[in-house]
């Protein structure tokens, strides 16, 4: 069993670094930027030997560890790779050196606290992903907050406190709904053994009333959707990036925000079917006008921080939409959307950090001509730009047409069978690539074209990107069109525990003589 | 099926490799390597589309496939990137590499001296790296990808000198407008997947002749398509973009915006014949619009002062020509005269070009006039290109015109009397429109500023072969047959009365038209258009409306752009937001905070108060435990 | 054979009286003050071994049948207790209180002790005064400030009423099952006439004020801010978990009447609520710990609502973690003149100054907030779990989001710790040897009951 | 037996009065003497149910409760001194400082 302690020590490295971090002097930032930067690195080279070896098409979890934590309830440490948290445990590994490497001369106060919270937020991340048993992934899902509060609120812009505290309370509000789920599941589950279990497993087994179901779904999907997030629950978004630093910035959208989709996918409707069936039509709905919402929004900002994090709102609009199809097609798109989103979004906000150090303003009317002063900044600017607008070859397209193609192919027969809603929400949907390409290309031109113009902080020596940053613009550039253009190794790794998930979800729609 | 190993991809990837080339090395190497890159590379493609040309016709027009790798398989929805070869696809990839190659020589004249010249070839490169996966894609989605790609480069292109904010915005126009065709051409594609279950052209061609498909679904179908071919191929209602992109420069007005990249929707809609033969609404509606937009960008055309502009509006028009014969089932002749307008369209924007780089960046044509003399080349291809394009014989333009609009009376698939008479009339206003032009740049007496006057000089030699060659291909297009060279490919419609008489007569009458044309014109711009003008006084309001451009832009900015951003502003962002969601947040904290206070001054401090609190408790516990006893 | 069982079965309590001797010889033997800790550990540390070793041999033993009782969980109970006064303790010496403190500490924990087994209603009311009546006079000791005497004379006249409403239930409990035994009140429990529910409800209600419920809790703000640290300390933890334990062992096996279920169900409720909110404008440290004490007795009330069978577990795991998280983060605070270092205001950028002391107030925050990985979230989640089990789902439901409000109050603190500057000249330093071991030590008992609560708990 | 219901109501009373006595009277002193009255009413009812049920115990317990409220009062003298030599009054309403 030697590989699934790979998998523990994957999960528990940055612990191991955060221990060696408390022993480097204060005085050394240089030290601990080093450190943190190694473990990370051996984080992700961890990451992609067990993506090598994990075995595409085999059902079940693999490298797992089951080990009691607190027996008397049957809460068990359990955690296994499968289908679902492979791609996004790869992201999560995969954005933790840029982050560092991106925050080496932005963060400069407190270094070693930062790289602590870093290390910590990147344990708990990979513990909600790889968690398997219900109370292990809440406790991970919760200790998540604590890190991102300190980062927000220690090196974060003027209106931080505010910022903040309001996405902890958002955030734990959510979660407090979806604890009192938990604790009704923690007595009603029973393993086959008869004693009460956690396991995700034991839970998908379970037979409720359909109005338990709804309850429970409703805490559940509450938590969720903040955490995506879809529309009504979004404005702890644009106030969390905007006062965030830039690493806080990156991570909050390049992982953080996958928590909530990979929430639904994991727990939300799996757990629940006939009453994810009954929520779809809702769902869906706000997937699709958070799209429309987040585009809209997006396009009549000023500060370029927040045009992001309402990009994100839309694509992660897409996301939902995919998982909500109940379509092969759809919940893969779904699956690498949220890949894809983690790496521009994450790529954007470095490339807006890297303009912030520069010249210390995010206000989108203060700038001008980039491409004429900063030329290679541009070129990587717009690279990423294409990618959010989901342009071919890039992992924006492959994403947003899989969604795409998955909700019409699940809609067409309802279609036929005379409910034209969701054909109408997936056509719609398809207007989102209008308005996307509508609210970035305002973006790039107002940034990089017209004549030059540059805030007056920035100064003379205003210089290009230097090597470590385009290392990491670099490294997440190839990621994108490695996705655009061969996808098909990610879409092997992932299919079998998505058909899964159709499996859990669908049957109830099979017995309504569905498709 | 032979599978040549390799050839289309070599076809493909050398105009990707002469992008990243230039991109990458292009500044540091000076313009020789990238002229060499830049020119070579399209050269070679067009060689090597000439040789994957031969070896079609050599086995006997017998589809080339090559499958390069399998992008994705979902389940048992296998995704794969091919090229496929037929006669259509190499029709097309050769006038896109051969007249690309041809403009991209004419470029290295056009730009010297240009700080962006490297990324002036890369771009161009891509944008002959995504037209030729359009033309080769084998499956929609290997089309699509080429069809956004296009679209890429052209808002590069576009937005190509991006201080001048107009340009840039520009650009920005045509992308989003491209897009909304684009979103069109996705439902499409979802519709023909959900339905006939693959995206690979060739299999929906035979799915929809085999009449499986409900005719619903092939209307539906048809018309989405072709929502993405107007998009792309500035159709009304999303023509509006065509104008504005002549803020590029000429050259990529020309290739792109002439030649290749606006008639990739005819091209859709050829190889895509399958469908429309199963929906005949759907091809009304194409013939339809066609026709009306032919006219209207006619009437437009006679108007505009800038030169681009008045080429700009024809092309719009020509393509107006190309969708009424595919709306009527002539297929094969609207790839002819896709064929033909290459070259005569080239031919007339670059020769524009060589009149603004004359005139060092003059456009407006009413400080032009007598530039014959001084720029002899120039004005004689110009004049080739106008005559062919007015449809004069033995010119290309007449052959490829007077089929459609044969066709348009007499077709069996939606052939009609009105059709062909508002396609005639536009044929007369095309001939106007031209020789106007050509009189108002070339002929009469010179109303050229003092100074730009003084040092106009004919073009170097580089630009005017080009103009040469293309001019002379305006001359030989039109005797290739080329519908009967696609027969097999492309039906010809049945006619709906076969009488040669009466097609005989209808040739006669186009030529007469274009005559007519060509006379109107000289007598109304004889010096300097003074006449043209006393007769637009009289239609004062016609002038206006017609050189507002029927007010479409403003129509588009006030219902759509004006109400999404006060939507997005008022509603979304300042009600939404703010005053909704985070309103009632901070209402909720407010009542939190409110009622801390509360209970903090409830602890006021006296012992009274305290005890009072104790009694009143164990009061309202007892009154609670005994109420019922 | 009657000597030795009655000093097997009450060790842990005589050997605080023990101590508490020692400590009176020495201050009147010695000229000088002494200084009492050394003694006061040591009869400590002793007292929880014996009860330690008691309760892991599982001895049960009646030495005064039908009012002094000891079984396994009387004895974990005192166990509990004890360590918990450990850092109590050390709090204490670190502020060099004399030997009145430690004596009036042991005496308490006397009381406490007889309430945990007492099997009569009047070993229970013994225990309850001999617990409350040597707190008053601590809660005076720090004399040196007026408001101390305040605040004791407030705690004593509604420590005195709620003594009177334990009698009247007491008497009312003999007159209406003609006993004063503590299974006769589990009897008066079940009962539906007019007496034994009177008399059940002025009990409860009697403990109600020691715990600090609502709306019998407003001597408690004043009392813990007037009361010097380890005081405060000291009510807070053990004098809440005695109270609790208690009453646990009061109710023993009987389920709760109609009646009285509304009554355990509003008034914990509004105690959460009252106690979240309150504490969220509160200027002074202590009297945040005050309110949220008050809130925290609201979930302990809540267990009383669960199957008797898990209500010891549960109690017992909540009142060492809270006991341990509240005492970490007294032990924590700046040292400094007594009134300053209490202000909130005093712990601005405290991270800059003293780091280590800021991520362990932080943790007990968060603890206290019930935010996992920290061992406030795994009790919290038992005391629910065990209200849903037995049917409150509701109930369940809105003490959750009850206990939401109370995350911002926790959330403030650490906002003042980190992300404020510290202000030029702090008028407090990093706290002195004693205290800081306090807080280690707590703080590692913190970190094993997080990561490993699964021991503790199949411990219990 | 209506009587004990009346001697029940009598020290009902006594203890509603001593707690209203607590809340009303201005004087700490007397506040402490209300006190005692809640106690006695306690006894009177402890003494009934003793009496009344001959149960001993609750003789027992009726002494224990006296010595209780000695030494209560033992406790809360010294405190009320060191009150009123700061506040110079026995009025509790002076003594509001601890608040909020």
């Amino acid at each position: 069993m030697s590989e699934a302690n790979a998998l523990n020590l994957l999960l528990f490295l940055p612990v191991i670094g955060g221990a060696l971090l408390l022993l480097l002097p204060e005085r050394r930032p240089d030290l601990v930027r080093g450190l943190s930067m190694l473990v990370l690195t051996a984080q992700l080279a961890l990451a992609a030997w067990l993506y090598v070896q994990f075995e595409a098409g085999v059902s079940g979890l693999q490298f797992e560890t089951r080990v009691p934590w607190i027996a008397t309830w049957g809460v068990h440490y359990h955690i296994g790779l499968d289908g679902l948290n492979l791609l996004l445990v790869l992201l999560t590994a995969f954005l933790g050196p840029l982050v560092v490497a991106g925050a080496f001369t932005s963060i400069t106060r407190d270094v070693k606290l930062f790289h602590g919270m870093v290390l910590f937020l990147q344990f708990t991340m990979l513990g909600t992903f790889l968690a398997q048993d219900l109370f292990l992934f809440y406790v991970f899902w919760e200790a998540m907050l604590i890190p991102m509060f300190l980062i927000i609120g220690i090196w974060g812009g003027e209106r931080r406190i505010y910022a903040t505290l309001k996405f902890f309370l958002y955030t734990a509000f959510g979660s407090i709904l979806m604890l009192a789920a938990v604790v009704y599941l923690a007595f009603t589950v029973l393993s086959q053994d008869g004693s009460p279990s956690f396991a995700i497993a034991d839970l998908h087994l379970l037979e409720l009333a359909v109005p338990v179901q709804v309850l429970l779904l409703t805490g559940f999907a509450l938590s969720f959707a903040i955490k995506v997030p879809m529309v009504p629950l979004h404005t702890w978004l644009p106030d969390a990036h905007v006062e965030a630093p830039t690493a806080g910035s990156v991570i909050l959208a390049g992982v953080l925000l996958k928590m909530g989709t990979y929430g639904f996918l994991k727990l939300g409707f799996p757990l629940f079917p006939d009453a994810a069936q009954l929520a779809t039509p809702l769902i869906m709905t706000l997937a699709v006008v958070s799209i429309l919402y987040g585009a809209g929004l997006a396009l009549v900002q000023d500060d370029i921080k927040k045009i992001i994090a309402y990009s994100s709102v839309s694509h992660l609009g897409y996301v939902m939409l995919g998982l909500v199809s109940y379509n092969l097609l759809g919940v893969q798109g779904a699956v690498i959307q949220m890949v894809s989103h983690g790496l521009v979004a994450g790529g954007l906000f470095l490339m807006v950090g890297m303009i912030y150090e520069r010249c210390h303003s995010r206000d989108l009317a203060a700038y001008g001509g980039l491409a004429k002063l900063l030329p290679v900044y541009s070129v990587f600017f717009m690279l990423l730009t294409l990618a959010a607008i989901g342009l071919p070859t890039t992992s924006g397209f492959t994403g947003e047409f899989l969604v795409l193609l998955g909700a019409f192919d699940a809609a067409w027969p309802l279609f036929e069978q005379g409910r034209t809603y969701p054909l109408a929400l997936a056509s719609a949907a398809v207007l989102g690539i209008v308005l996307g390409a509508l609210y970035m290309l305002r973006l790039v031109r107002r940034l990089l074209f017209g004549d030059a113009r540059v805030p007056e902080a920035g100064g003379a020596e205003l210089r290009d990107l230097n090597l470590r940053e385009m290392s990491i613009l670099a490294a997440l550039v190839a990621a994108i069109f490695y996705i655009g253009l061969f996808p098909n190794d990610f879409l092997q790794k992932t299919e079998q525990a998505v058909i899964e998930y159709q499996e859990r979800v669908l049957p109830a729609r099979v017995e309504e003589g569905g498709p | 099926m032979t599978a040549m190993n390799g050839m289309l991809t070599l076809l493909v990837l050398l105009p990707l490799a002469g992008f990243i080339l230039n991109g990458v090395l292009g500044r540091r190497l000076g313009p020789v390597f990238v002229n060499g890159v830049g020119v070579g590379l399209p050269i070679l493609a067009f060689l090597t589309a000439l040789w994957a040309w031969r070896t079609l016709e050599a086995g006997g027009g017998v589809p080339i496939i090559e499958t390069v790798f399998t992008w994705a398989v979902i389940g048992e929805h296998v995704f794969e990137v091919a090229f496929y070869l037929d006669r259509l696809s190499a029709v097309m990839a050769l006038i896109v590499t051969g007249v690309g190659a041809l403009i991209h020589i004419y470029s290295i004249g056009y730009m010297r001296g240009d700080e962006g010249y490297a990324r002036y070839f890369a771009y161009l490169n891509l944008f002959l790296f995504f037209m030729l996966l359009l033309v080769l894609g084998r499956s929609l989605l290997v089309l699509f990808v080429g069809w956004e790609g296009v679209g890429l480069a052209s808002y590069l292109l576009i937005g190509f000198w991006f201080q001048d904010v107009t340009k840039a915005r520009a650009g920005r126009k045509a992308f989003i407008t491209n897009r909304v065709g684009d979103a069109g051409f996705l439902l499409g594609m979802f519709l023909i997947f959900t339905t006939v279950g693959t995206l690979e052209m060739d299999r929906i061609n035979e799915a929809f002749a085999g009449g499986l498909i409900p005719l619903g679904v092939a209307t539906a179908v048809g018309i989405l398509l072709f929502i993405g071919a107007t998009g792309k191929s500035a159709q009304i209602p999303l023509h509006v973009w065509l104008p504005d992109a002549m803020a590029g420069p000429t050259p990529v007005s020309a290739l792109i915006h002439a030649a290749t990249m606006v008639t990739a929707g005819v091209y859709l809609v050829a190889r895509m014949s399958g469908v429309y033969l199963e929906a005949p609404a759907a091809s009304t509606l194409i013939a339809a619009i066609g026709v009306l937009t032919a006219f209207l960008a006619a009437t437009i055309a006679l108007v505009q002062t800038d030169i681009k502009k008045v080429l700009a509006y024809s092309t719009i028009s020509q393509l107006g020509f190309m969708f009424l014969a595919l709306g009527v089932g002539a297929y094969g002749v609207a790839v002819f005269h896709l064929f033909t307008h290459a070259f005569f369209k080239a031919a007339l924007f670059l020769g524009a070009g060589s009149v603004i780089h004359a005139l060092n960046g003059e456009q407006d044509i009413r400080r032009m006039g007598g530039l014959a003399r001084r720029i002899p080349w120039t004005f004689g291809t110009f004049a080739v290109a106008t005559a062919a394009i007015a449809g004069l014989p033995p010119l290309a333009g007449f052959f490829s015109k007077d089929a459609i609009l044969w066709f348009a009376l007499a077709s069996g698939q939606g052939g009609a009397a009105w059709l062909w008479a508002l396609g005639s009339l536009t044929a007369l206003l095309t001939a106007l429109y031209m020789f106007r032009l050509l009189w108002l740049v070339f002929l009469g007496r010179s109303r050229m500023e003092p100074e730009t006057e003084r040092h106009v000089h004919e073009s170097p030699v580089t630009m005017t072969a080009v103009l040469v060659v293309l001019a002379f291909f305006s001359v030989i297009a039109g005797w290739f047959a080329l519908p009967h060279y696609l027969e097999p490919l492309l039906p010809v419609p049945a006619l709906r009365f076969d009488s040669a008489l009466l097609h005989w007569a209808q040739i006669g009458f186009a030529v007469v038209l274009a005559l007519l044309g060509l006379a109107a014109a000289a007598w109304l711009y004889q010096d300097g258009g003074r006449r043209g003008d006393e007769a637009w006084e009289r239609f004062q309001r016609l002038h206006r409306m017609l050189a507002g451009k029927y007010f479409v832009d403003e129509l588009y900015e006030r219902t759509l752009q004006r109400p999404w951003r006060w939507l997005s502003d008022r509603i979304f962002l300042r009600l939404g937001d703010r005053v909704l969601i985070d309103g009632s947040l901070h209402g909720l904290a407010g009542l939190a905070r409110w009622s801390a206070a509360v209970f903090a001054r409830v602890q006021s401090g006296s012992l009274h108060w305290y005890a009072w609190m104790t009694l009143f408790g164990l009061v309202a516990v007892l009154i609670w435990v005994w109420r019922h006893v | 054979m009657m000597a030795e069982g009655l000093l097997l079965a009450a060790l842990p309590e005589h050997l605080l009286l023990l101590g508490i001797l020692t400590l009176l010889v020495i201050d009147l033997v010695s000229s000088r003050a002494r200084d009492p800790f050394l003694p006061a550990l040591l009869t400590v540390l002793l007292a929880a071994a014996a009860a330690g070793w008691l309760a892991w041999a599982g001895h049960v033993a009646a030495p005064f049948p039908g009012h002094f009782s000891v079984g396994p969980q009387a004895f974990t109970a005192k166990a509990v207790l004890l360590v918990l006064t450990v850092p109590v303790l050390l709090l204490g010496r670190e502020e060099r209180l004399d030997s009145r403190f430690a004596m009036l500490l042991l005496a308490s924990l006397y009381g406490a002790f007889l309430m945990l087994s007492a099997d009569s209603l009047i070993m229970l009311f013994f225990g309850i005064e001999v617990l409350s009546l040597p707190l008053y006079a601590l809660v005076v000791l720090a004399y040196r400030r007026p408001q101390s005497a305040e605040a004791a004379m407030k705690y004593l006249v509604l420590g005195g009423v709620g003594t009177a409403i334990l009698l009247m239930g007491i008497s009312l409990t003999l007159g209406a099952t003609g006993g004063l035994g503590v299974d006769d009140f589990q009897q008066a429990l079940a009962g539906d006439d007019f007496m034994s529910r009177g008399a059940v409800v002025l009990v409860v209600v009697a403990f109600m004020l020691k715990a600090a419920i609502v709306p019998f809790h407003t001597w408690a703000p004043d009392a813990y801010e007037a009361a010097t640290i380890p005081v405060t300390a000291f009510m807070a933890t053990i004098v809440k978990a005695a109270v609790l334990l208690a009453l646990v062992r009061l109710f023993g096996g009987a389920e709760a009447g109609p009646a009285l279920v509304a009554v355990l169900v509003v008034l914990p409720l509004l105690s959460i609520v009252w106690g979240n909110l309150a504490a969220m404008r509160q200027p002074g440290f202590r009297r945040l710990i005050a309110y949220s004490s008050i809130a925290h007795a609201g979930y302990l009330f809540l267990v009383l609502l669960g199957a008797p069978e898990g209500r010891f577990e549960t109690v017992t795991f909540y009142v060492i973690v809270y006991g341990l998280t509240n005492v970490l983060a007294l032990a924590c605070l700046p040292a400094g003149q007594d009134w300053l270092r209490d202000r909130l205001v005093g712990l601005k950028g405290l991270y800059h100054r003293d780091p280590r002391a800021a991520i362990l107030i932080a943790v007990a925050m968060l603890s206290l907030a019930g935010i996992p990985p920290f061992p406030g979230f795994v009790a919290k989640f038992l005391v629910f779990r065990t209200v849903m089990e037995a049917g409150f789902v509701a109930v369940a439901v809105v003490g959750l989001i009850a206990s939401y409000l109370g995350i911002y109050l926790y959330l403030r603190v650490i906002q003042y710790m980190f992300m404020t500057p510290s202000p030029a000249h702090p008028a407090t330093r990093p706290t002195g040897g004693f205290a800081a071991t306090a807080g280690v030590l707590a703080f590692m008992a913190v970190l094993v009951a997080g990561v490993f609560p699964g021991w503790i708990l199949g411990w219990l | 037996m209506d009587n004990t219901h009346l001697l029940l109501a009598v020290s009902g009373t006594l203890f509603t009065l001593g707690l209203v006595g607590v809340i009303v009277r201005r004087n700490l002193l007397v506040m402490l003497m209300f006190l005692e009255l809640m106690l006695n009413g306690v006894l009177l009812s402890l003494a009934v149910f003793t009496q009344l049920l001959g149960v001993e115990a609750g003789a027992v317990l009726m002494l224990l409760v006296f010595t209780v409220a000695a030494a209560e009062i033992a406790i809360a003298v010294p405190i009320l001194l060191l009150l009123v030599r700061a506040g110079h009054t026995l009025d509790p309403g002076a003594y509001g400082g601890l608040k909020g």
